[in-house]
């Protein structure tokens, strides 16, 4: 027989133990300690701003208790069995020892063992159960600020049907409406793949199905700003298909409405970069409310500047990056639809000094 | 007439393949599959350390986000279809007919045939990456994800000839599958021998039953979905294109009905290989085989109906997420089951910590982590947060890779002394086994966290702010940890092979049929067909003072 | 194991062991059973979820397509089909005893029978591609429609390819009374395309084209 | 074990049939996406490779008989004894031994459950005027509504609500009856005490702590005197009606043939009361 190193077995079960329940216990630690260097960009779920995504802490917690419970229950009796039903001679196979009483069963133990796990599998389902009628609602709640939330390869449109504009990249919403709390109620709809609409601190994600449309309730509890992402795999750039939610105060949100409400701002001082702009193929796919331009397979840039990102999220909006990005979206986002339009120069910067004016 | 096919005419290495080539001896035809499944891992390894090094660090340009996208449908397309069903269709063909005291398996030139299309779709498969008609010219793997969604595979946006391949690889290496699960249920029903009634086969063999079965069930619906995505590729049919009426959704329900038996399909063997490994080297019979058998068949039959846990977040109404959810944690139990009665077995018995048995623990310590995010995962809301990211990653490797793989790597260094007659060695074997615990915990431990944290899965890169850095560098070095220990791995199974201790005929003192034939067995198994009385054949003969059938 | 004094042994249970063609062949059908059910599925899901013509209502109905009504035509069709299974049976019975001339007979009547419903279907087919302008790529009833109802006639057409092999062995005086199991396991194959048959049947011919109406 | 007399013994022989159509089949799909000459090729080779494998089987399979050039060693009966199981002479057991009937766990719990309703309802009547407040608080574990209702809604009957919970109490005190059936015989004497006290207080331990996401209706109208006193009532009930029952014997230790019910000199085994 081989031989068997006599006390590894029980340095390989602590290191067992510890292996497997480092990962969560490390998670516990850095996920639960809100001192912990996480960055204020983390969208963690248990980070919640949001009600919905309170209520599914809340599940979260239960159901993280009643597994960790489990778990550790079930690596101490592993570790346990190892410890103390080890082989007690190491190069012994079973000459002198013999045997062990061979033990077929136990019925009564089996039927607990079958019956707890169905207990708890109950109690589980009652209160999962429960939320997920509390929280997945298919009709607006009353007074719900609706916005329709359009998934496009790669990037995402929001519009505010009944306020009568649409954005990109940046959803708007605010905390309150009449000093009380706001609800907003999401319709997801998708031009081309399926896409999933994903904001950890607002809420569980949805997907955003073509052929289908799905509804999404969040109600957040503070203003900041909020990242998720697309969360279902859509082709080359599903990567950089990020999402920005901005949650205002009640009278920042009515200013950016009225904002947004206008149309493109016009400056005679940059017009020859807006000419430029409308006789290339840009407005094939852009809108920009006010001109000639309205496509509808990209974002609509009315209000470009008005947005703190390009490229869905991928790039901040400086001048810089919007210089870079008109000359070759392809260098930021590879594969994403909008070509380098092979402009000169001096047109990258007469169609970007315009574009810095759409406040 | 001898029984190898010995070709003179040809030259020893050809007529040694040509042996090999057409062979239908299901002992053969087992190392083949299990040794094309390991050279698959190899590579579906490779495609996956890649990966890793691009995640190491947001911002990476180590593959363009085309590639990225190619290397994982191609990493999950292997390790699903290239590795794990051909390793369990393997073992399941060597050691089946051995356990149940038979000379082949019930269909011999069938069992040849299932292989061979196995063989040769996968190899369809990977000449994409040199053949397909791609966007940017000849060599293009698929690019469309393992679960391959519709629309996204439709051929607006998924031109050139990639996820033809895919679908045209599968379908051969899946009607392969169906071949050999229609084989090994007969095998197992209509050829065991004399004394070897249905409650006396090994367990090993019941779940191979169940598990042929899922396979005969499950593996058609794919190939209609399939054929339907073909149609609408080729000829332009309208299943799943949504302008025309069809239903993105109806790719979801078709691929899952197939996608979550598979994944049973996939793991009911590590089960049926932990509960050999763990009786023998605890020297103890298996705790509660009635309620193992009785749980293996509920798993068997559940597993038909919690597909759509996979779909909470597409959308579907509050009662069915509420019905699945329900599906979903009840397989759960029958789970749980096995798992006490693993522990149970254990208990009380005098364990001895040979390489088999410490990666079967590793199993248990590891499948209890994956099978508990597993219920986490089935309630809902906590689904709507985590589904399709990190945390569902961290999740199913933790049940295939930290269950799955663990285990076949206690079955490799359990019967390949009955395979090759060498023994593996202990030393390196214990260094593979420790290296792989720690770098596998170290790389997909911190994926539950990156998820909950919100980092969805198949993203080439990630922002710099998100706070996802350091898990994924974990990630990442625990990869350098798991190639060592595959090294490791490699380099024992060539030294032993070489120059391995000859194991003899029953080297773990074990007790199922097997154990009683020469290592390697003959080509005809048995001199005389064996009989049985019990569970345990050779326990009766090793005690025939106190044998098991007294009291079964 | 014979070491064991076999005194005080009790006896060996039986196995109960069943004929491995049979079930081979029972398993097959399982998972074509799952392979139809699949596509039948997917039919019902999607009756009347088509956009554009020609519908169902369009095609099977007398005026568009031809002389006579395509349900009605079909069933005459189908007749041949379940027909071709009692056929099958008596064919096999004699082959059990032995009476090979006999055998031939009712073979033959088998094949002939599927090859007229073969023969019919591609007939429709005809009709339906050059008078209807229905195919595949036309719209969601075309692609359902042409794939279920082929892959059944696929399915005929290999049990029709493998009676054409048997009738030429028989014709070469190969077919005996012990080939009559293996002659049994071919006419359940048959007796489940049949019976696929009438589940498609009335899937397309009945609830499709009265659905969708 | 001799091996001289052994039966004929035939094996299939190799063929390269299944092969050759497999890699047919293969070329023959791969010609969708290549090229039709390379489906022609691969149907051409599926046919070759068909006909020969068929040619193998049919009219009867060829077979080839091996030299049997190798034999197992035999195996040889071990010396060593089996450790038996201290507490019983049968070694080889399920066990325990005797166990309560199942069918007492079923009925304790049954009965606990109508008792432990009783209690409740009367508490609901007593604090509240209504035995249906009980009823819908219980029921807000798996209704969402509830947690939404005013105190006189709580008071009303509420259809569902009764359905939810009913359900909840049937289905929660059949499984726990049928523990405490189980679980019995192997709690450490007084099982009585553990049934009533020991196990109502984890429970309610475990409510206490978890009641604000397991059930907020409950938590916010909770009366903690009754909640308990509801627990413990079937606790009592139901571990004195388990306890009642009459153990059976499983058997277990008995040889299978007497099991079998066959008496013959030398298979009883002897007696040795320790």
């Amino acid at each position: 027989m081989r031989q068997i190193a006599a006390r590894e077995g029980s340095v390989a079960l602590f290191a067992t133990l510890a292996a497997t329940c480092v990962a969560p216990a490390l998670t516990a630690a850095l996920v639960c300690d809100p001192s912990l260097p996480l960055h204020s960009g983390t969208p963690s779920m248990f980070d919640p701003r949001s009600a919905p995504a309170e209520m599914i802490l809340d599940i979260t917690w239960l159901v993280i208790a009643i597994c960790a419970v489990i778990f550790v229950v079930m690596e101490g009796l592993i570790i346990w069995a190892i410890i103390r039903y080890r082989a007690k001679h190491a190069r012994d196979t079973a000459g002198d020892t013999g045997e062990p009483p061979q033990v077929y069963g136990s019925n009564p133990i089996e039927l607990a063992w079958t019956v707890i796990p169905l207990l708890i599998v109950f109690v589980l389902f009652l209160v999962s159960a429960r939320g997920i009628f509390e929280i997945d609602k298919q009709e607006p709640p009353p007074g719900a600020l609706e916005v329709r939330v359009v998934g496009h390869r790669w990037w995402w449109e929001f519009d505010y049907g009944d306020l009568g504009f649409s954005t990109a990249a940046e959803l708007h919403i605010p905390l309150t409406k009449d000093g009380q709390p706001q609800s907003v109620f999401l319709t997801l709809e998708s031009a081309d793949v399926i896409h999933s609409f994903w904001v950890p601190q607002l809420g569980g994600k949805k997907d955003v199905v073509p052929g289908r449309t799905n509804y999404l309730w969040l109600q957040p509890r503070e203003t900041g700003r909020f990242v998720g992402q697309c969360a279902e795999y859509c082709g080359a750039q599903h990567a950089g298909m990020l999402i920005n939610v901005v949650v205002h105060e009640e009278d920042d949100f009515n200013a950016w409405v009225a904002n947004q409400q206008k149309p493109a701002h016009d400056d005679p001082a940059t017009a020859d970069g807006r000419d430029l702009f409308l006789s290339t193929a840009c407005i094939n796919c852009h809108t920009v409310r006010g001109t000639v331009a309205n496509g509808t397979f990209a974002p609509d840039l009315t209000h470009l500047m008005s947005r703190s990102v390009l490229g869905s999220g991928v790039i901040a909006n400086t001048p810089e990056h919007l210089r870079a990005w008109v000359w070759d979206p392809q260098d930021a986002k590879p594969g994403c639809d909008m070509p380098a339009m092979k402009l000169t120069r001096e047109d990258t910067d007469r169609i970007c000094a315009w574009l810095e004016t759409l406040h | 007439m001898s029984s190898s096919p010995v070709r003179p005419d040809l030259s020893p290495p050809l007529s040694r393949l040509h042996e090999w080539v057409v062979t239908v001896d299901h002992k053969r035809l087992g190392v083949m599959y299990i040794v094309t499944g390991l050279v698959f891992f190899l590579i579906g390894g490779f495609e996956a350390a890649m990966m890793r090094w691009q995640l190491a660090w947001p911002g990476l340009d180590i593959v363009m986000p085309e590639d990225f996208n190619r290397l994982f449908t191609m990493h999950g397309t292997t390790m699903v279809f290239l590795v794990g069903m051909p390793i369990l269709l393997g073992s399941a063909n060597y050691l089946v007919p051995l356990m149940i005291g038979t000379r082949d398996m019930a269909f011999p030139r069938l069992n040849a045939f299932g292989f061979w299309l196995f063989f040769f779709g996968g190899a369809l498969l990977y000449f994409s990456y040199f053949g397909a008609q791609g966007l940017y010219g000849m060599g293009s793997a698929p690019d469309v994800g393992w679960f391959a969604y519709a629309p996204l595979t439709e051929r607006t946006f998924s031109r050139g000839h990639s996820t033809d391949y895919w679908i045209l690889g599968l379908m051969v290496s899946g009607f392969g599958s169906i071949a050999t699960g229609i084989n090994l249920v007969t095998t197992i029903l209509c050829m065991r021998c004399t004394g070897m009634r249905l409650m006396k086969m090994p367990l090993f063999v019941w779940i191979m039953l169940v598990d042929a079965i899922l396979i005969v069930v499950a593996m058609p619906p794919l190939a209609a979905a399939q054929v339907m995505l073909l149609f609408d590729r080729s000829l332009g049919a309208h299943f799943f294109d949504v302008q025309a009426g069809g239903s993105a959704v109806l790719w979801q329900n078709l691929f899952w009905f197939f996608g979550h038996p598979e994944v049973y399909i996939l793991i009911l063997p590590a089960f049926a290989f932990v509960s050999e490994i763990i009786p023998v080297f605890s020297r103890k019979v298996l705790f509660g085989y009635p309620l193992m058998v009785a749980a293996t068949v509920t798993i068997g039959f559940i597993s038909m109906g919690v597909w759509v846990h996979h779909m909470f977040a597409i959308g579907l109404s509050p009662a069915v997420n509420t019905l699945f959810m329900a599906s979903t944690m009840l397989i759960g139990v029958p789970t749980g089951i096995k798992m006490f009665n693993w522990v149970a077995t254990m208990f009380g018995g005098r364990i001895r910590l040979h390489t088999p048995m410490l990666f079967s623990i590793g199993f248990l310590a590891q499948f209890l982590f994956g099978g508990l995010t597993g219920v986490m995962l089935a309630v809902v809301p906590f689904d709507w947060q985590v589904s399709d990211s990190y945390f569902v990653v961290g999740h199913f490797h933790y049940v295939l890779f930290g269950g799955l793989i663990f285990s076949i790597f206690a079955a490799i260094y359990y019967w390949f002394p009955k395979v090759s007659g060498r023994m593996l060695s202990e030393a390196l074997g214990k260094w593979q086994f420790w290296l792989l615990l720690i770098g596998f915990n170290l790389t997909f431990g911190p994926m539950h966290v990156s998820g909950m944290l919100g980092m969805p899965r198949r993203i080439y890169t990630y922002q710099l702010d998100r706070g996802w850095e350091i898990w994924n560098l974990l990630s990442s070095i625990g990869v350098l940890f798991q190639a060592l220990a595959i090294a490791f791995f490699i380099w024992n199974v060539i030294r032993s092979l070489q120059r391995g201790t000859p194991a003899g005929d029953d080297p773990w003192d074990a007790w199922t049929l097997e154990w009683s034939t020469t290592s390697p067995p003959p080509a005809w198994n048995f001199d005389t067909d064996p009989e049985v009385r019990s569970r345990r054949p050779l326990w009766d003969a090793k005690h025939p003072d106190d044998p098991d059938w007294k009291y079964e | 194991m014979s070491a064991l004094p076999a005194h005080d042994m009790p006896p060996l249970a039986r196995t109960g062991n069943l004929p491995r063609g049979k079930l081979g062949v029972l398993l097959l059908i399982l998972s074509e059973v799952f392979f139809f059910g699949t596509l039948i599925a997917v039919y019902v899901f999607y009756i009347g979820h088509h956009t554009g013509g020609p519908t169902p209502k369009d095609v099977f109905d007398a005026p568009l397509s031809g002389p006579t009504w395509q349900p009605l035509a079909v069933s005459f069709n189908s007749v041949f089909l379940l027909v071709s299974s009692l056929w099958i049976v008596l064919a096999h019975r004699a082959l059990c005893r032995g009476a090979t001339t006999a055998f031939g007979f009712w073979w033959l009547a088998t094949f002939a029978c599927g090859s007229v419903f073969l023969a019919g279907t591609a007939n429709e087919w005809h009709g339906l591609i050059m008078d209807d302008g229905l195919w595949m790529g036309t719209n969601l009833f075309g692609s359902c429609y042409y794939t279920l109802v082929g892959f059944h006639a696929l399915h005929v057409t290999a049990g029709l390819t493998i009676m054409a092999i048997v009738f030429v062995l028989t014709l070469a005086g190969k077919m005996h009374q012990r080939h009559a199991g293996k002659i049994e396991l071919l006419s359940w194959y048959w007796h489940f395309v049949d019976a696929v048959w009438i589940v498609v049947f009335t899937i397309v011919y009945v609830i499709g084209w009265w659905g969708a109406a | 074990m001799t091996t001289h007399d052994h039966q004929r013994i035939e094996l299939p022989a190799p063929c390269t049939g299944p092969m050759l159509c497999a890699f047919g089949i293969t070329l023959g799909f791969a010609g969708i996406v290549t090229s039709w000459p390379v489906a022609v090729v691969g149907v051409i080779f599926a046919l070759a490779g068909g006909v020969h494998w068929w040619r193998q089987v049919l009219p009867d399979p060829v077979e080839i008989t091996p030299d049997i050039t190798v034999h197992p060693t035999p195996i040889e009966p071990r010396p060593e004894r089996v450790a038996k199981l201290t507490t019983h002479r049968a070694h080889r057991a399920r066990v325990p031994l005797e166990i309560h009937p199942y069918s007492a766990g079923i009925t304790g719990g049954l009965i606990g459950g109508l008792v432990m309703a009783a209690v409740a309802l009367t508490g609901s009547w007593l604090e509240h005027g209504s035995i249906w407040f009980a009823i819908n608080v219980m029921a807000g574990t798996a209704m969402p509504s509830i947690g939404d209702m005013s105190t006189e809604g709580l008071l009303a009957y509420d259809a569902s609500a009764m359905m939810t919970a009913g359900t909840m109490q049937l289905v929660l005190c059949l499984f726990i009856g049928l523990l405490y059936g189980v679980i019995m015989p192997l709690l450490p004497r007084w099982p009585v005490v553990w049934g009533t006290l020991i196990i109502p207080a984890v429970w309610c331990g475990l409510m206490l702590a978890a009641m604000s996401v397991v059930n907020p209706a409950l938590e916010t109208h909770i009366d903690w005197t009754w909640f308990i006193g509801a627990q413990v009532a079937f606790g009592l009930v139901c571990s004195v009606w388990v306890v009642r029952a009459e153990k059976i014997d499983t058997m277990q230790h008995w040889s299978y043939l007497e099991r079998l019910g066959m008496e013959a000199p030398g298979v009883q085994p002897e007696e040795d009361d320790e």
